[in-house]
Order: structure tokens, then sequence, then C-alpha cells
């Protein structure tokens, strides 16, 4: 909380910054449209105007900036037309409707959540994997890093088809795209987590005779924990890329990826920010949200979050 | 049925070698660290082959490796090229920029803290904007030649190195820093003298995980316009004329372009932080 | 089998008039009549609709010729069943003050191409005339056309590839006048290549209930056709009703429909032996690295459309 | 059914470590026996194999040569017994668990019934005047009360023998005095056999029935002295002649081991 | 130029820390002389200010009241002017300096040229017996050493007073006597004015010509004795009737600060 006025402000350059960077951006293309439109604009061909810079071009042209924070088809949008799309497609729109961000966005989470899940639980199992058994850590741990240097864009199509030809549609191709982008943090965090306790801490279940599940369940496992969540926060946002990544080859019908594709094909590109924004908003939501159940959870179990 | 019943049997195989390897007593040895990891692959890949032979897989669906290889070796020019021009130009011109200006804000946040807790969120918000979204921006507004693709590339690498080196500019102990002040050392000498050897660590943790994204960013922006050569031109634009051969085998130089840059990061750090508890 | 009347049919791109047809069929119940259950897959710029046919995906798919015999030489024989598309609508769009008039003056310009299994048409083109894709002063550079018009409205390129339908329009959307460009079809440039047919597997052909539920399929298909090309307002509306983006607009949409109705004219949906031999011609002509290598044979076949249309 | 006399003996016990610089000799020839309700300090230089020896007679780590046996038994089949309760140089208490909690995971793992390990719990807590403390999470509590917790924890379960390994090196001089004298009170009402390690001479003649000098490079015993003083030991007993004389006598064994070490 | 007499004057000395739990009084009408020359001890329990009364000193905390001077001028004067060396309770070296480097690292912070840091660096190397170990990494050393290592890094820039909090307080017995006669030398070899903390009762009597001794909750200095041992002490003064004589006194006087802390 006491970083909402330092996040303000940050958020303010930028603004100051994006608003003064939407001039020499739209800067031709609203100097192009005013020409046509019969406004004068020097140099008056555009070929001419294409040997100066944004900002020179907006030097000679002052009248026309004003245009520059209202162009309809712009390369960058001014922050108030994004903001505009977005209250209107988030609050002006049922959220059943095809034209409701919500809709859009439900669209994307729920595969979201679903890959999530899976990768989690993969990441998990094969985190133990790797952490008893000498010879999955040792195999499998460096191909899981080649596993992340795979195109994922370029596997997506692949995997889509030969679900569909299985007969799986809907939900799950997605999120299995989805699990493939966040298991591998889940996986690294959870094997260094559960590597956390030190020799004494072992060496005092030994002393017990604990077998191996009870130092699993008593010591390697709450002792995970915190990496567990730091990991579980990369995941999220990882699994929600991989979702908009799967949205392209599953036919880009809904959800934010189809909108970002859509407003990119037909011109408008409000759509797509809009789409973007959305999109990087709800990964915070979700990134905020395992902060509150992780700052929950480390309470109840006795440790501060980190 | 076959060759199903000999990919169960190498698969059998495979694993029961590297029970033996990795728990006998040569375990530890450089060359079987190598050997495990290349025989579990070597089992995957041959599996595969075995796989897609006994179920007479489509070659447009998934190609067998001996075509992958096959085509490896006769296109060499065409994958040099696309190489070139997606890693030497994309990704590490991006990955230079990104990690730089990445240096550059954190030292710049470091300095108050007001600043580190307004850039962190703000960050993470900006580094959870999707690549499908960002890379058409970037195109437009950089072109399809490579420059647009390094952008790209900045953005995604930017953020884990940001966040990795202020968590390390942070990470000196108190006694560490009251050292300094009792030599009233001023900010240079102790930034360069405590603060940035003692972040070193965290840095090449972000710089690690940023060779992966550098690669993967430098190839995805190639599907929202390109040159006419690259990577992702390739990958995309053999898929569409089902040349999964030629797909695969820019995968497979994606792959090893990626284990070795993130494998190169690995050797540095361990030269530059040979000192930290976790190298010894 | 359960599948004698259910049919998938994979599209080549997201949900648009393109496909109005289809979707009129299907909105006026035309598959319906015909005893159909008919599934439209739309695609998007990662669907390779050949590849989701041999995947099992979809039991018929929408392609472009070129596309389609390039498949067939890959080992994945697909076979054209039906052309509602008798004209192509491809064209290069350029800048009128680039200087460009003709074919000849694209030497050293940059030209905006679709790939993806679509630019076979412009290479060969481009091989015919004489002019290398490589660059120079006596070339052109080729760039990787994306999804958008941007290219050319940030000056990118000197031309890009447009359909007549589509992208031309949303050139002139951008505030373009027509008379700030200069347009080549591909039509006009005798370089034609056939669009938009209907594909199966070959192997399903020897299927009698396949080809039954197909010969239904297409009839009812074209009804839809012809209905939208004589109702473009309604078909416009379905097609944006359709689209589950929520991003389409109907005006652009009938806009779209109108532009479509003129290359849907002159089909009845089988194909036009003529149309199909320029086709494979200009392919074959595709100089040092040509799309297809020969004459294909029997990449299409009139069974279908000879039951439909009688 | 154990031999009443001994219950640690050693005979030439060895124990070599094998590291990337070469082998490190941390045990050898090492003889020793321990009695039923014998107080053993172990003090020596560091490095001198203190640990090493307490970690044998742990079964966590496996000697070279030589033999021991626990209780009569090997000290891995006296582990599996449960015969000892382990208490480290530091706390290692686990921290997402409360002081209680931390005490009842011996009695959580041995299968102990519920109810008679909240009774353990308690009677334990109460012996190392903690009690109240049951519900408070590890860092609530200061290092000399995290230590007795640790000390509780190894109670619980009531093993006849307690190896305890420098468990109060990181605490302050008066609070040591203090637990010195609980854990001598507790050695005195319990009767159990006790293993301790530690770095302080007055430490060592304070708590000990026998004090073994240890020596390193190759970790050796190099004196062993039984100690005339009584149980009954009060404070002020560091004051008197007979507690420097020991003492000196310690001294004087390090300091020739320091010098040929 | 600094007044010959006190090196360090303190007067009604207060220092309170906010913490979330309300102020914490560490240091409470604190007044103290320390003049050219002295070797002083602070000891008391944990928590009575040892620490915090020598980071004030060292211009690393603020007091909140009260007064002190450190060679006639503030602390932060007395901090840029370079006047102290501080020695900390652990090492503290940087692991990826070498021993040499670490030691160099405040001559490169104070632009001392290059040759006379090498010069230098070997003169207190020496001084602590550490030659032949520049190139050698801080983890390559063991404990003991990098303590030295740590110590010849305070002395490397020549600095007047020398604040040493709990040097030793990691080291067993053996190496701490020894160290404990190094210091005494080097103390008396330079002059230096010397402010030691420590937790060991001995430690203090053996090395100090004045002892503070110090009572918690609030922070507050209840004795200073002043030692009548001689400058020359063998390491057998420690059992001399008047070091037994001081050091109960001592224990006395923390045993009272324990009382009603
Ligand atoms: N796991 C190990 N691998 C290799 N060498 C070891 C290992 N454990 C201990 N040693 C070495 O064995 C010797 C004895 O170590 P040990 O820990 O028993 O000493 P100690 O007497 O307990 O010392 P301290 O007082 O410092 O705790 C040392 O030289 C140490 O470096
Ligand atoms: N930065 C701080 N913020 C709040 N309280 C502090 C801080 N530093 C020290 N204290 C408190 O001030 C008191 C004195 O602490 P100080 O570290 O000086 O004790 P000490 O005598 O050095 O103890 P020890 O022997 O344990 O090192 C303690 O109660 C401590 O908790
Ligand atoms: C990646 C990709 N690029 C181009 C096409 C060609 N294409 C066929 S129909 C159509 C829509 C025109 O509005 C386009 C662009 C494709 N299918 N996929
Ligand atoms: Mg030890
Ligand atoms: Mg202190």
């Amino acid at each position: 909380m006491r970083s909402i006025l330092p996040v303000l402000t940050v958020v303010a350059g930028i603004l100051g910054f994006w608003l003064l960077a939407v001039i020499p951006m739209n800067m031709h293309l609203v100097a192009d449209q005013a020409q046509r439109d019969g406004a004068v604009v020097t140099p008056d061909t555009p070929t001419a105007r294409q040997d100066l810079s944004g900002v020179g071009l907006a030097l000679k042209n002052v009248h026309l900036i004003p245009l520059t924070y209202d162009f309809q088809r712009p390369r960058l949008p001014a922050p108030q037309q994004v903001a505009g799309e977005m209250v209107d497609t988030i609050f002006g729109r049922s959220v059943t409707s095809k034209r409701s961000l919500v809709y859009h966005g439900w669209v994307t989470l729920a595969p979201t959540l679903l890959g999530f899940a899976i990768g989690t639980g993969l990441g998990i199992l094969l985190a133990v994997g790797i952490v008893y058994s000498r010879v999955m850590d040792r195999s499998v741990m460096p191909w899981a890093i080649v596993s992340q240097t795979i195109p994922i864009l370029a596997l997506a199509p692949m995997v889509i088809v030969v679900l569909g030809s299985m007969g799986i549609q809907g939900l799950f191709p997605k999120s299995l795209i989805a699990a493939y982008l966040s298991f591998f943090p889940v996986v690294v965090g959870m094997v260094k987590g559960l590597r956390s306790p030190d020799a004494m801490q072992l060496d005092l279940l030994r002393t017990y005779n604990a077998s191996k599940p009870q130092g699993f369940w008593n010591l390697r496992l709450p002792a995970s924990v915190p990496y567990l969540f730091a990991s579980l926060k990369i995941g999220i946002s990882a699994s929600l890329v991989g979702t908009i990544v799967a949205e392209l080859p599953t036919g880009a019908r809904a959800g934010f990826g189809a909108r970002m594709l859509v407003g990119d094909q037909y011109g408008q590109p409000l759509v797509s920010w809009a789409a973007l924004f959305a999109a990087a908003l709800t990964a915070a939501a979700l990134v905020g949200l395992f902060g509150l159940i992780e700052r929950m959870t480390l309470k109840r179990m006795g440790m501060q979050a980190a | 049925m076959m060759y199903v019943a000999l990919g169960i049997a190498v698969w059998i195989l495979g694993w029961w070698i590297n029970v033996r390897l990795a728990n006998g007593a040569a375990s530890d040895t450089v060359s079987a660290r190598v050997a495990v990891p290349l025989i579990f692959g070597l089992t995957i890949v041959v599996v595969w082959e075995l796989m897609v032979r006994g179920f007479e897989v489509s070659p447009v669906i998934l190609p067998a490796p001996t075509d992958v290889i096959e085509r490896i070796g006769s296109s060499g020019a065409t994958l040099w090229a696309d190489f070139r021009q997606t890693i030497l130009k994309g990704a590490l011109v991006g990955y230079v920029l990104g990690a730089a200006a990445a240096f550059a804000v954190a030292i710049l946040a470091d300095r108050s803290e007001f600043l580190t807790r307004g850039i962190l969120p703000v960050g993470g918000f900006m580094a959870a904007l999707p690549i499908v979204g960002t890379a058409p921006i970037f195109v437009k507004w950089l072109g399809s030649d490579w420059e647009s693709k390094a952008a790209v590339v900045g953005v995604m690498v930017f953020f884990p190195i940001l966040v990795n080196t202020v968590a390390g500019l942070k990470d000196t102990s108190a006694m560490q820093r009251d050292l300094m002040r009792t030599y009233a050392a001023g900010y240079w000498p102790t930034l360069f003298k405590l603060r940035l050897p003692s972040a070193a660590p965290f840095i090449f943790n972000g710089l690690k995980i940023g060779t992966t994204l550098a690669l993967i960013g430098a190839i995805v922006a190639e599907f929202f316009g390109s040159p006419t050569v690259g990577m992702g031109f390739r990958i995309s634009t053999s898929f569409g004329q089902l040349a999964l051969d030629m797909v695969w085998a820019e995968i497979v130089v994606a792959a090893l372009a990626g284990s070795a840059f993130y494998g190169i990061m690995v050797l540095i750090e361990k030269r530059v932080t040979f000192w930290h508890p976790s190298q010894r | 089998d359960g599948h004698a009347n259910t049919v998938t049919l994979q599209l080549q791109w997201v949900t648009q008039s393109q496909f109005a047809g289809y979707y009129v069929a299907q909105d006026k119940g035309f598959y319906e009549e015909e005893g159909l259950d008919v599934t439209i897959l739309p695609g998007g710029p990662d669907i390779a609709p050949p590849q989701v046919l041999a995947g099992g995906g979809a039991d018929a798919m929408l392609n472009w010729m070129p596309s389609a015999l390039a498949a067939r030489e890959k080992g994945l024989p697909v076979v054209n069943i039906a052309q509602p598309f008798k004209t192509s609508g491809l064209m290069l769009t350029c800048w009128k003050d680039t200087g460009i008039t003709e074919v000849a003056d694209f030497k050293g310009k940059t030209i905006g191409v679709w790939f993806f299994g679509n630019e076979y048409p412009f290479l060969s083109w481009m091989s015919q005339e004489g002019i290398s894709t490589e660059g120079g002063e006596d070339g052109v550079t080729v760039l990787k056309q994306g999804f958008n018009v941007d290219p050319l409205l940030q000056r990118e390129a000197d031309c890009i590839s447009t359909m007549t339908y589509n992208e031309y329009g949303q050139v002139l959307d951008a505030g373009v006048n027509p008379d700030e460009l200069v347009t080549f079809k591909y039509e006009d440039q005798g370089v034609a290549t056939l669009e938009d047919g209907i594909y199966v597997l070959e192997e399903n052909l020897e299927d009698p209930v396949f080809v039954d539920k197909m010969v239904r399929f297409v009839r009812a298909s074209m009804k839809g056709w012809k209905y939208a090309e004589e109702n473009p307002e309604e078909a416009g509306g379905i097609v944006v009703e359709n689209d589950e983006t929520g991003a389409q607009s109907e005006e652009a949409q009938i806009r779209m429909m109108k532009e479509i109705a003129k290359l849907t004219a002159g089909s009845d949906g089988s194909l036009d032996e003529a149309d199909y031999q320029r086709t494979v011609d200009t392919l074959l002509a595709g100089g040092s690295d040509p799309v297809i290598s020969k004459a294909p044979e029997g990449a299409w076949t009139s069974v279908i459309t000879d039951q439909a249309l009688q | 059914m154990r031999p009443p006399q001994s219950v640690i003996s050693a005979r030439d016990l060895d124990l070599t470590f094998q590291t990337n610089d070469g082998p490190v000799h941390a045990l050898k020839g090492v003889n020793l026996e321990i009695a039923q309700g014998d107080f053993v300090s172990f003090i020596g230089p560091s490095g001198c194999g203190k640990t090493t020896f307490l970690r044998v007679m742990a079964d966590l780590e496996q000697p070279t040569g030589g033999e021991i046996t626990v209780n009569g038994v090997s000290p891995g089949e006296a582990r599996r017994a449960r015969a000892y309760g382990y208490v480290f140089q530091a706390a290692g208490l686990y921290p997402w668990r409360t002081i209680g909690g931390n005490i009842r995971l011996p009695l959580e793992i041995m299968g102990i019934p519920k109810a008679e390990q909240a009774e353990r719990v308690a009677r334990v807590l109460d012996l190392v005047e903690l009690s109240g403390f049951e519900r408070k999470f590890p860092w609530q509590l200061s290092g000399g009360m995290q230590q007795r917790a640790s000390i509780a924890r190894a109670l619980s379960f009531n093993a006849d023998i307690l190896l305890m390994d420098e468990p109060f090196g990181a605490l302050d001089e008066i609070v040591r005095d203090h637990l010195n004298e609980q854990v001598l009170k507790l050695w005195e009402r319990t009767g159990k056999t006790i293993a301790f390690v530690t770095h302080s001479i007055p430490e060592a003649v304070y708590l000990s029935t026998k004090i073994v000098v240890m020596s390193p490079r190759p970790g050796r015993i190099t004196d062993v002295i039984d100690s005339p003083l009584p149980k009954e030991r009060p404070l002020e007993i560091r004051e008197s002649p007979e507690f420097l004389e020991i003492a000196h006598r310690v001294r004087e064994g390090l300091r020739a081991g320091h010098a040929d070490g």
C-alpha cells in the first residue's frame, strides 16, 4: 500500500512520455489525412514529408498537433483513446456480449486457469521426481531448459491440429499450451524450494528415523512454500501468455488473442490495444491475487512474506 | 506394432543405462554428467522415430527425426542465413540493448526507494504484456527488418534483468554497507566495489532467464512481418507449405542456439561469481 | 456410420464475408434441408487448412489452389471438389507517387507479399516478368507482409498484396483516395490462380457415403453463395453474427460481401478446366524454384459438382 | 536388555572424508567407553572431530574403520530404535511450526497418539521453562529460548541418550550459565546419558563427569579426565580450587593439541 | 591538533530506536571519557547497547540526546577524516576479493597510491601473521584467519582509533587466547586507542586498561573499572588473584544487571 504514490508517480511519468510520443508517432499519417481533407500541410507531398522526422514535421505543422490525439487509425493511440475503448468494452456492454472485453477475458481466463493448474501440478510432480531421483535430475533438468528455448508459437498450431485430430477441441488445447509455458518456472522454483532445507534440518529427521514421505510432508514441502509462491506468480502470467498465443491457431475465435489479431487485421488499433492492456491487467490481478494468498498462507505458517 | 514394442524397449533400455550411470560410482564425472541427458534425449528421438513409423504418422503432421536431420544437412545455407538474421541480429542486439537499459534503470531506481517502489510494479505490468500483442506494434513502428525484432527482444528481457538487478543491488548485508560507511566511501566506490559485485549472482539469474526469452521473442516477432529470411519467417512460411521437416529443422536450430546461449551465460557466471557459495 | 450427415469445414481465415456462402447456408437452414449438420471452423494466421485436413480435424477445407497443389506434392493428396470462386481477388496495391505505372517499374521497389503458401502466384508472376525477388536495383525487395495494411500506410513498402474485398477497402478506410493508388490485379496480368476452392482428401472420395454427403454439402453451400450474392446486406449481417470476436463491423462486412459477389458471380460451383489449366501453367512457370515440379494429376474432380448440380 | 555398563563403546574408530583436496582424517584410532548415566563433554580446537564423533554415534556419518556400539547395537540400529535425542549447534526449529509444533514433530513421526503428544509436549515445555510459549513461532522467541525449545524437542520422546553439539555456542555468558544449571538439573532428574560438545573450558568442567580432550589433524583423543566434582554443583563451584585445577589440566591438554596441530 | 587527553568523550548520551513495538531505549544517560592510548572493554548482557554505543562513536547511528566527540570533533567529521578502523563481529570479508584485495579495499577508496598500497598490505598481513595468504580467497581460510584478516583491514589505513565489536565471538578458546595476545602486542606497539566489545569476562579483564560494564533496558553504564594489571600480560596472569578479583567484580556487576533487567 505504501507503493501507491510511487507507482502513481511512475505511471504519470510514463503517461507524460506517452502523450508526447503520440505527436511524432502519428504526425505523418495525420498530415497525409489532413492534406486529403484540404488542410495546408508543409511540405506538401507525402514523399517529401517522409524525409522529415515526426518531430520535425510536427514543428512545421503545429496546427495539426491536436489531430494526432484523435486519429482513427493511429500508430500510437493516445492514452485517453485506449482508456475510452477499454471503458466502453468493459463497462459499456453486457458481459455476455461478444463485444464485451469481460466476455473475452473469461474466454481467455478459463483455459489460463486450467492450464495453470495442469502446469503447476506437472511442475510439482517433476520437481519431486528431480529432487528424489538422481536419474531424473541428471536427465530431465537439461531438457526442461531446452524445452523453453523452443518457440512456442511455432509448436502451438501443430499441437492444436494433433489434439484436434483426436477430437479434442475448445478449452483443453489452449490449456495445454498454457501449461507448457507455466510448468517451467514451477519446476525450477520447486526444485530450489524442495532442496532448501539445510543439512541440519535433514539430519534432524534422520535422527528420528523418519521415512521419505514423512520427510517430504514435514520438511521439504513446507520449506518450499515461499519458493512455490514465487514460481506461481511467474507461472500464472506465463500461463496467460500461453493461452493468448494459443488463441491464434485455434481459429482466433474469441478471447484477448483473437481481439488483438482481428483488431490488427481490420485496422482497429484501439481494439488491439485495449485487449493488450486488458490482458496485462488480468495478469497483474492474478499475480496480485497470488500475492495475497501468499501473504495469508505464510502468515498462517509463521513465515513472513519475503 | 513391432515399432511400438521396439519403442518401449528402447525407452526401458535408455532409462536403465541412465539409472546405472547416474547412480553409479562414476556419476559425478564430467562425462557421466554430459552422457546422461544426451542418452535421455537420444532415447526420446529414437522413440519418436519409431512411433512415427509405427503409427504411420503423416509427415505433414509430424516428421520423423531422420527427415529433419536430412533437411538440416541439405539446407545448411538457408539455416545459417536465418540464424544470422534472427539470432545474431534480432536476438543478440535486442538482448544487449535490453540488458543495458535494465542496468541503467536499475541503477537509477536504486538511488531512491521511492523510484524502486514505483518502477517494479509498473515493470511487472509491462512484462505481462503478451508478445503476440506487442510484436505487431513494434513491427508497425520499426518496420519489418531486424530492428523491430530487437525491440521486442529488448522489451522482453528488460524486466527480468531489471528485477534481478534491483534485488541484487539491495542484497548487500548491513555490515558490508556499514564497512563502506566507516571508510567514508562515496556512492560510486560503494556501487563498484560492493554492490555490483555482490549483485552479480542475481544479475546472472536475470541474464540467464533473458537468453531463452530473447530467442523466442526474435522468432515469434517475425511471424508478424519480416524480410524473406529469418527463423520465424522460415517456420511460418514452411508451415504454410507443409514443409514440416524444415519447421522442425529450425526448431532444432533454435533449441541448440538457445541452449548454447544459456550455456555460455552459465560459463560466464561461473567465472564471474566463482566466489558465491552456489558455485563452489 | 454416424458421420454420414456431419461435415466439418475448415476456413482459411477468420470469420468474414469471404466465407459468407457457408454461413448463410448454415443460417438459412440450407444444410439442414440437406440433412446435414455442418460445423464451420474459422481459420487464422497459424492455421494451415491442409494440415487440419490431414490430421482429421475437418472433412473439407477451403484453400487457394497453389497452396493445395503444393500440399499434394508434399504427399498430402487433396482434391478440389468445387470452385465457388470464379475470379481471383488478389492484387498488388501501390502508391502512385512512387512512380509505379507498370510492372517494369517494380524494379528497385519494396513489395509486401503474403507467405504461408500464398506467395506462389507472386513468385511465378515475377519470374515470368524476369524480375528478381532478391532485391537490388533490378529486382524487388520482398517483405513478408503481416495481416494488416500498415506497411503501405507507413510507406515501409511501395506496394502490398491486397484482396479486392478486404485489404483494399481497408486502405481506403484509412483515408486514402483511390486516385492516390495504382493497382495490379492478378486477373488482369494473366497470372490469376484459383482461390477459395473446396478440397477434401482423395482417399475419402472412395467412400460413397462421404461422396454423398459432399454432394449435399456443395449443393447447399452453392445455394448459400447464390443467396448471399443476391442479398449482400443480409449476408453481411449473418457473418457479423457468426463472428465470435465481436470486432467486425456490419458495414465493412456488407461492403466485403458486395466485392465477394463479383468473384463468385461466374461460378455455379463447378471448376472450369481452363481456369485450372491457367493456374497450373502459372505455377509451373515459377522459375528456378517452382511451386510444383510437374502438372498434377487428379487434383480436381467434377464428380461431386456433377451430382450436386443435376 | 542393554549392557548396564557401556552405553557407548568405540574401539579403534577411524573416519576419513574424501574431499577434492584429498582425504581428511577426521577421526583416528578413537577409543572411548561411556557408561550409563555419564555426562561426557568433548572439547578441542576447531576441526578436531568432535562433531564428527557425535555424528558417528548418531549414525549420521559412517566410520571407515574400527567399531562402535550404541546400547550394545550398531548406531544404525540404535537410530532406528530411536535410542537418542540430538541437539544441534543452532536451534534449527522449523520456522513454519509453532514451538509446540516443533516439539510435537518427532512424536508425530514416531506415531505417538495425539492425546499423549499433547501431554508430553506440555511436560517437556515445563521442563525447559517454556510453558505458555507453545503457540508462539520460533522467531517470536529469543535465541536462548529457541535453544531451550530445541532441547525440549530432543527430550520429548524420552530417549536414554542425549547428544548435544555445542548447544549454547551462540548465547551470551549469563544466559549460558543459566542453561548450564538447567541442563545439570535435568540430567540429575532423568539419569540420562549425555554427550556434550563445547568450546568452553569452564562449561566442560562445570557440567561433566568425564571430559574428553581432542586434538586435530588427525582427529584423536588426547586426554580423558574423570571429574572429582560432586554431583551437586552450584555456580560458585567454578571459583573453587578443584575446579580451577581441572580447568588448568584441560587447558594444558588443549594447548598441547594446538601446538602440534 | 587533537586534545591529548580525551579521544572519546560522551556526555549524557541518549539513543532511542523507534520500532513497530514502540520505542527501544538503547542508551540512556551514558557518560564516558576514553583517553589517548586506552584499551577499553565493553561488557554486558545481550541487548544492553554495547554495539549501539560503538556504532554511535563510528557515526553509524545518530544519538537522540546528549553529546559525543571523537578526537574533539563530531563522530561524522571523525568518520569523514577516517579517524578510526572498525572491526565487526563477523569478519565480513568480501568473498569476491582475495585477502589482499580485501585489505586493499579501504586504501583504494581513500585513494592511496598503488605502490604504497602493496607495501601497506604486506605490512599489516605480516602484523596479523597472514603473510603468504594474500592471494587466497576468504572461504579458503579458517574462521580465525578470516578474523585476523579483517583486523588487518582495519589497521591498513593507520587510524588512531580501533573500534572492535566482539571480533572473536565466533572463535574457539585457544585461537581466541592467541588472538588476544596478538591484539595486546599490537596495542603496545602502536599506541592506538582501542574500544573493544566482548561477552567474555576473562577476555575483558585480560585485555583492558578500563572495563565498562553495561546493563540493559534502558542500556546504561553500571560500572567502570580501571584495571590495576600491568601493561605486560602473559596468559598466565589470568590465574593470578588480582585478575580473579577483577573478574569477580565484573561478574557481580553483570549479574546485578541481569537481575533487574
Ligand atoms: N562432510 C565432510 N566432508 C569433508 N570433510 C569434513 C566433513 N565434515 C567434517 N569434515 C572435516 O573433518 C574434520 C573434523 O570436523 P568436525 O566438524 O568434526 O570438527 P569439530 O571438532 O566439530 O570442529 P568445530 O569445533 O569447528 O565444530 C574437519 O577437518 C572438517 O573439515
Ligand atoms: N536498528 C535498530 N532498531 C531498533 N532497535 C534496535 C536497533 N539496533 C539495536 N536495537 C535495540 O537496541 C538494544 C541494544 O542493542 P545492541 O545491539 O546495542 O545490543 P548489544 O549490547 O550489542 O547486544 P549483543 O550482545 O546481543 O550484541 C537492543 O534492545 C536492540 O534490540
Ligand atoms: C498467414 C496467412 N497469410 C496469408 C493468407 C492468405 N489469405 C487467404 S484468405 C485471406 C484473407 C484476406 O482477407 C488471406 C490473407 C493466409 N491464409 N494465411
Ligand atoms: Mg563441530
Ligand atoms: Mg552487539
